[in-house]
């Protein structure tokens, strides 16, 4: 069992030189990582950080998303070019959020204005 | 500013007949400075380019005696960063001047002079313009030098102030409002056009910005025009232009967006649910101020409410009541 | 012609080898999941721009989501992801009993998730909460609200918040719902899965743990902060 | 499954002719036919859509309109814009000439995934169905923006709600492109052909494919959001539920900005490849030319912005964007100026596809150039929304693509069809297409310097002298079109047999057959050096090119 469990299973044929098969030990250990951060998350939530509880329901978020692509997505045994376009794919979502948030942010009294014009006249 | 070296440049564009509209305001000159050098540069690259396509043509083109292209680098790295640094270099300094610029054409001036704040309203398709002593007009009037700050809004769907000559242009956008900053130059009268598509009239939303001279001769303009005495015929005609309703409807029985005024008083028009009604004094006060209540079939349900005063709303009635009845 | 990989049935005409056609078909899988990341990041921009600016519709809707069903189905999820993984596992060492096992287990996960969700729309549409201009809170779901929500006036415009939440927590159902739907095909293809074919259940698995993914930041974002 | 090693001892018959019948095109997993049936409806699209254009320019004669009525005039412009965007020159190079291309230049038997290929057009089709369905349905009058709160209205009627449909699927259709040409050039590439060894047709491809798999699903879930939004009023954009138009038109910008790098950049492709064969020269700086187009793929991402200068976007974000906007010229320069280096000493052969790219060399460079105006704010402000935008754009997605596509359709001709086209009726159509090209789009920069805005239906009678020099020139580019499509067609009955390397060119799609076997090749290429030209040797014309050495 142990040795079809290596980073080379001895049962796949030769074409699958490179094949992975992850051990139970850290498909279990993962899952009971993600279950613990969910209490957490949760736990922190009831707190009361102020602006912090958004970052820090983020944070923990993350770290979830990073566990389940390394382990259960394969990134950590195989294809760097698969981080690249996991890694690529969310800067650029990163990037279309950042923008659009600090240009709405900006302009966003301007609404406020009217808003508060168009009560008025009512 | 850094006027003087371009200024040469500038002139030979704006000696092109037709090529500019007139500068008539404290931004124009700036703009049209930073247009001149992207100008003289692009045409510098352009020639460039069509120079040394034409000539490589000429002389290595594949010909009898010349067979076989002569060895020659197939890169060279120097050579490629010089066209890297050098476009990168001339868009840093577009770049430069155009934030400088941008960033005064969208502040407000710091002058002591109290700034003449009017506020703009697009609606399909007309334009409307309230000036500071409460007076409202189709029309905007500006004073020459005086510093002035609109503030545009729109009562339906995106619309966009633009006036040629003062090189400037703002979209105006339901549920917000957005502003403009600038210093009328050149005393005269200026087309105000529409620059966002907003539907079937979007070329005829067009109005006009007159800059007075002075400080004296708009408050003239100001004062003037508030109709006592006048018909009730007068006033309808007055507010019927001023309010854009001839935008839609017009007073010669051509169709348009909505039905025209001529010669319906008085007729029995189908609606879209399939009844009739008489177009009356109650219909016709109805119509402007529920549009979407009854509205006559084969036109778009697109009119804006309008929140006319009394005697506007009597003077309309009368207007289109002038119009003519069906014989 | 290179490849020897004429040994088996399922090498297709463009491929040198089985590996070739297992490394490019997890390069698009993987490619098409780079694509669903921006397809949801459209959703997030619409949440992130409305909640930057209207933290308060955020603060009273977030009274309405019980994060108690949102905390289950989280671990629900979970599991699924951790059973679509070992199913990689079994198809990658030929257990066809473990495999058969583990998609069972993982399209029933899946099943048990949307049921939940299913009561979590039914309960809110109940009590008129519709997306949008169909947002009209019922006079029930009002007074059983938190005291700390009583206190606070009906935001205007709540029904933008919950647009958002339908939308994203719908465009997740539905990737769901998909899931479920290739987790099915795979369980009729069972037999020609195995040590020499898994890439159909490798590429499936990949998308499953992004839809995991997904919820792992919905949860936080919808029912605790 | 293995069928093709049959090949091994004879000729395979070409693609054109391995099976019969219409069953055999519209379900083939075969990329060469795909190729083929994409750019059939793609040359159909642009008949439709070159009809609307010349009616539009044909009211555009006088001053007030009078051909049509506004509203149609609107629908008009709405349509042909739609339809060229969209069923034209997104997919019109790597869709069509891709298709067929990518493998061969990879020495691949076929793209990564056939059957997401067949997929592909399937929705490609679907969504031109929609297309036309919005048109039965009476059109729309919207713009191809769709801005709301204009397009969102309920007066605007249902044909709004089938158009984003159409644009849903071909979003998605472009998406599977996008992820089929990705993995094809990563994994497909025959043995020892290095990343540097690849045609840069194929970096243009590849840069393409970036775009296409990351910007393409915003516009999918802008088109979803439009659509719930008509229906349901979610509030996300209408200003009457609290929604806001403005971020509208960051979602919408996000794609269809970078979208115009999907239409540029293979076009630029194409342009490296001709530019180096027929200067009988290899390519001028390959790596500062890969990398350029990878470089565009990325910054063309983050400069959206520029078309939100004066549509109430904060000004600092203005800033941002003009900024990383005018980067972008950059990389463009440096492909210009290496294209020219390339032509330097060479042996120039003008023949149809040069001729068409020394007339992209003076389209792309006034496009190119134009778009400093509106990438510098000061600037921009002005000329936004006026004729300069129309004349800019059609500058760079009609004139430089457009040109690069019937480059490239001429250059490809020979290996598609297994014809010859006419070389005299080739080079007619290139310099009449760019004669009247130009002269239908000169004139609207001098109109929208001027203060002409666009979208207009009448306009004053200042500018009647730009519309009448236009709407002519209008008609002759349609000349040089139908000329260069009647050059193609004519070829198909009369054209002379090519030979497997008609050009001398040394990329491997010139290895395979003229037209190629079922699976391309008959035996499995290895790699080779793209711009390799010496021993390059013309036997005949019957012949071709052949290097010497080879069998």
């Amino acid at each position: 069992m142990t040795a079809r469990e290596s980073s080379t299973s001895a049962s796949a044929p030769a074409g699958h030189g490179r094949v992975h098969v992850v051990t139970p030990a850290a498909l279990l250990g993962t899952v009971a990582a993600l279950f613990a951060l969910t209490v957490v998350t949760v736990v922190v939530s009831r707190v009361d950080l102020g602006a912090m509880n958004v970052v820090a329901a983020l944070g923990i978020a993350t770290v979830k998303a990073i566990a389940v692509a390394a382990i259960f997505m394969h990134l950590r045994y195989e294809g760097r070019f698969h981080v690249v376009v996991l890694v690529g794919c969310a800067v650029f979502a990163a990037l279309l959020v950042g923008f659009v948030v600090f240009d709405t942010t900006r302009y966003q009294p301007d609404l406020r204005a009217r808003e508060a014009a168009e009560t008025r006249h009512r | 500013m850094t006027r003087p070296p371009l200024e040469p440049l500038q002139a030979l564009i704006a000696a092109t007949p037709g090529f500019m509209p007139a500068r008539a305001t404290s931004a124009a000159a700036g703009v049209d400075q930073i247009f001149a050098f992207i100008f003289w540069v692009s045409a510098f690259f352009l020639a460039l380019i069509v120079a040394i396509t034409v000539l490589f043509v000429v002389r290595y083109r594949r010909r009898p005696g010349r067979m076989e292209p002569e060895p020659t680098a197939d890169h060279d790295t120097r050579l490629e960063l010089l066209w890297t640094f050098i476009p990168l270099a001339l868009v840093f300094a577009m770049f430069a001047m155009s934030t400088r610029a941008y960033f005064r054409m969208t502040s407000p001036e710091a002058s002591t002079a109290s700034p003449l704040k009017v506020s703009v309203t697009g609606k399909r398709w007309s334009w409307w313009f309230d000036h500071p002593n409460g007076k409202g007009a189709p029309e905007l009037h500006l004073v020459k030098d005086r510093p002035t700050e609109l503030v545009l809004a729109s009562t339906d769907v995106i619309h966009s102030l633009y006036v040629p000559e003062f090189r400037l242009k703002q979209d105006a956008v339901p549920g917000r409002f957005t502003r403009m900053f600038f210093t009328p130059t050149l005393a005269g009268t200026f087309p105000v056009l529409c620059a966002e598509y907003c539907g079937t009239d979007h070329s005829r939303m067009a109005a006009q910005v007159v800059v007075h001279a002075d400080q004296a001769s708009f408050d003239a303009w100001a004062r003037q025009g508030v109709d006592a005495g006048a018909s009730l015929v007068e006033v309808g005609r007055r507010v019927f232009t001023q309010r854009g309703c001839a935008a839609c409807h017009s007073l010669d029985g051509t169709r348009r967006v909505g039905p025209s005024v001529k010669g319906i008083w008085g007729h029995e028009v189908n609606l879209v649910d399939g009844s009739t009604v008489k177009v009356d004094e109650d219909y016709v006060r109805e119509s402007i101020l529920k549009p979407g209540a009854r509205v006559v079939a084969g036109f778009p349900n697109v009119m804006p409410p309008a929140a006319l005063e009394e005697r506007d709303l009597q003077g309309i009635v009368a207007y289109i009541q002038s119009m003519g009845e069906t014989p | 012609m290179s490849g020897g990989g004429g040994s088996t049935p399922y090498l297709a005409v463009q491929f040198r080898d089985m590996e070739a056609q297992v490394e490019t078909g997890k390069l698009g899988v993987w490619l098409f999941l780079g694509s669903e990341i921006l397809f949801f990041g459209g959703l997030f921009t619409a949440y992130s721009v409305y909640r930057a600016n209207h933290i308060e519709l955020f603060r009273y809707a977030h009274f309405f989501l019980d994060w108690r069903l949102g905390a289950f189905n989280t671990f629900v999820l979970l599991t699924s992801s951790l059973s679509a993984a070992w199913a990689v596992r079994c198809a990658q060492l030929g257990q066809r009993r473990g495999l058969r096992f583990t998609l069972l287990a993982t399209f029933l996960l899946a099943a048990a998730f949307l049921l939940v969700k299913y009561f979590e729309y039914s309960h809110k549409l109940e009590n008129g909460i519709g997306w949008g201009a169909a947002c009209h809170p019922s006079a029930e779901i009002l007074a059983s609200l938190p005291d700390a929500a009583r206190a606070l006036p009906v935001p205007a415009h709540l029904g933008t918040f919950f647009s958002i939440y339908y939308l994203m927590t719908g465009l997740h159902g539905i990737h769901v719902l998909v899931g479920m739907g290739l987790f099915a095909w795979l369980l009729r293809r069972l037999p020609t899965l195995g040590p020499d074919h898994w890439g159909a259940v490798d590429g499936v698995a990949l998308y499953w743990h992004l839809v995991d993914l997904v919820w792992i930041f919905l949860f936080p974002l919808f029912y605790l902060v | 499954m293995t069928s093709h090693a049959a090949a091994v001892d004879g000729p395979a018959p070409s693609y054109l002719r391995h099976g019969r019948g219409l069953r055999s095109w519209l379900l083939t997993f075969d990329h060469k036919r795909i190729a083929i049936m994409y750019l059939c409806a793609i040359l159909a699209c642009v008949l439709l859509g070159g009809v609307f254009a010349l009616v539009l320019r044909l009211n555009l004669w006088n001053p007030s309109g009078g051909l049509v009525s506004n509203d149609v005039y609107n629908k008009l412009f709405t349509l042909h814009g739609a339809v060229m965007i969209f069923l034209f020159v997104i997919p019109g190079i790597p869709a069509a000439l891709g298709n067929f291309v990518v493998p061969l230049q990879l020495g691949a038997r076929d793209v990564a995934f056939p059957r997401v290929n067949l997929l592909s057009f399937w929705l490609f089709s679907g969504g031109a169905v929609f297309f036309v369905a919005t048109l039965v349905a009476g059109g729309i009058d919207t713009g191809w923006t769709l801005y709301p709160p204009y397009s969102l209205e309920e007066s605007r009627g249902l044909g709004i709600l089938l158009a984003l449909t159409g644009v849903f699927l071909l979003g998605f259709s472009s998406i599977l492109t996008g992820v089929n040409f990705i993995a094809t050039i990563h994994r497909m590439r025959a043995p020892g052909m290095g990343w540097f060894d690849l045609p840069l047709f194929l970096w243009a491809l590849y840069a393409t494919g970036i775009i296409q798999i990351v910007a393409t699903p915003v516009l999918g879930i802008t088109v979803g959001l439009g659509f719930l939004e008509r229906v349901f009023h979610l509030g996300l954009f209408m200003p009457e539920y609290g929604g806001d138009p403005v971020l509208f038109q960051h979602f919408f910008w996000f794609y269809s900005h970078p979208a115009v790098y999907i239409m540029i950049l293979p076009a630029m492709g194409i342009v490296s490849e001709v530019v180096s064969v027929f200067s009988r020269k290899p390519i001028f700086g390959y790596r500062f030319i890969a990398m350029s187009s990878i470089a565009i793929a990325v910054i063309g991402f983050l400069v959206w912005g520029h078309h939100m200068f004066v549509s109430g976007q904060s000004a600092w974000a203005s800033v941002i964007f003009s900024f990383l906007t005018l980067l972008v010229a950059i990389p463009s320069a440096i492909k210009t100026f290496n294209w020219l280096a390339t032509m330097y000493k060479g042996a120039i052969v003008l023949a149809t596809p040069m001729i068409y790219v020394l007339t992209f060399f003076a389209i792309f460079g006034v496009g190119g150039l134009t778009g400093l105006f509106l990438g510098t704010l000061a600037t921009d402000v002005p000329l936004h929304d006026t004729y300069f935008v129309v004349a800019h754009f059609h500058f760079v997605m009609v004139g430089a693509v457009m040109t690069a596509f019937l480059a490239g359709l001429h250059y490809w001709w020979p290996k598609m069809t297994g014809r010859l086209y006419d070389e005299r009726i080739g080079s007619t159509s290139a310099w009449v297409t760019f004669v009247g090209f130009c002269l239908t789009f000169i004139p609207q920069f001098f109109a929208g310097v001027a203060g002409l805005p666009r979208r207009y239906a009448t306009y004053a009678s200042q500018f009647t002298v730009h519309n009448r020099l236009s709407t002519v020139g209008a008609f002759i580019l349609a000349s040089g079109l139908l000329v260069a499509l009647y050059g193609l067609a004519s070829s198909l009955r009369s054209g002379r047999r090519a030979p497997a390397n008609p050009w001398g060119a040394a990329s491997l799609e010139w290895t395979a057959a003229s037209p190629p076997g079922l699976h391309n090749f008959d035996e499995d290429p290895r790699g080779v050096r793209p711009y390799d030209f010496t021993g390059l040797r013309h036997v005949s014309d019957e012949a071709g090119w052949v290097r010497e050495g080879a069998r």
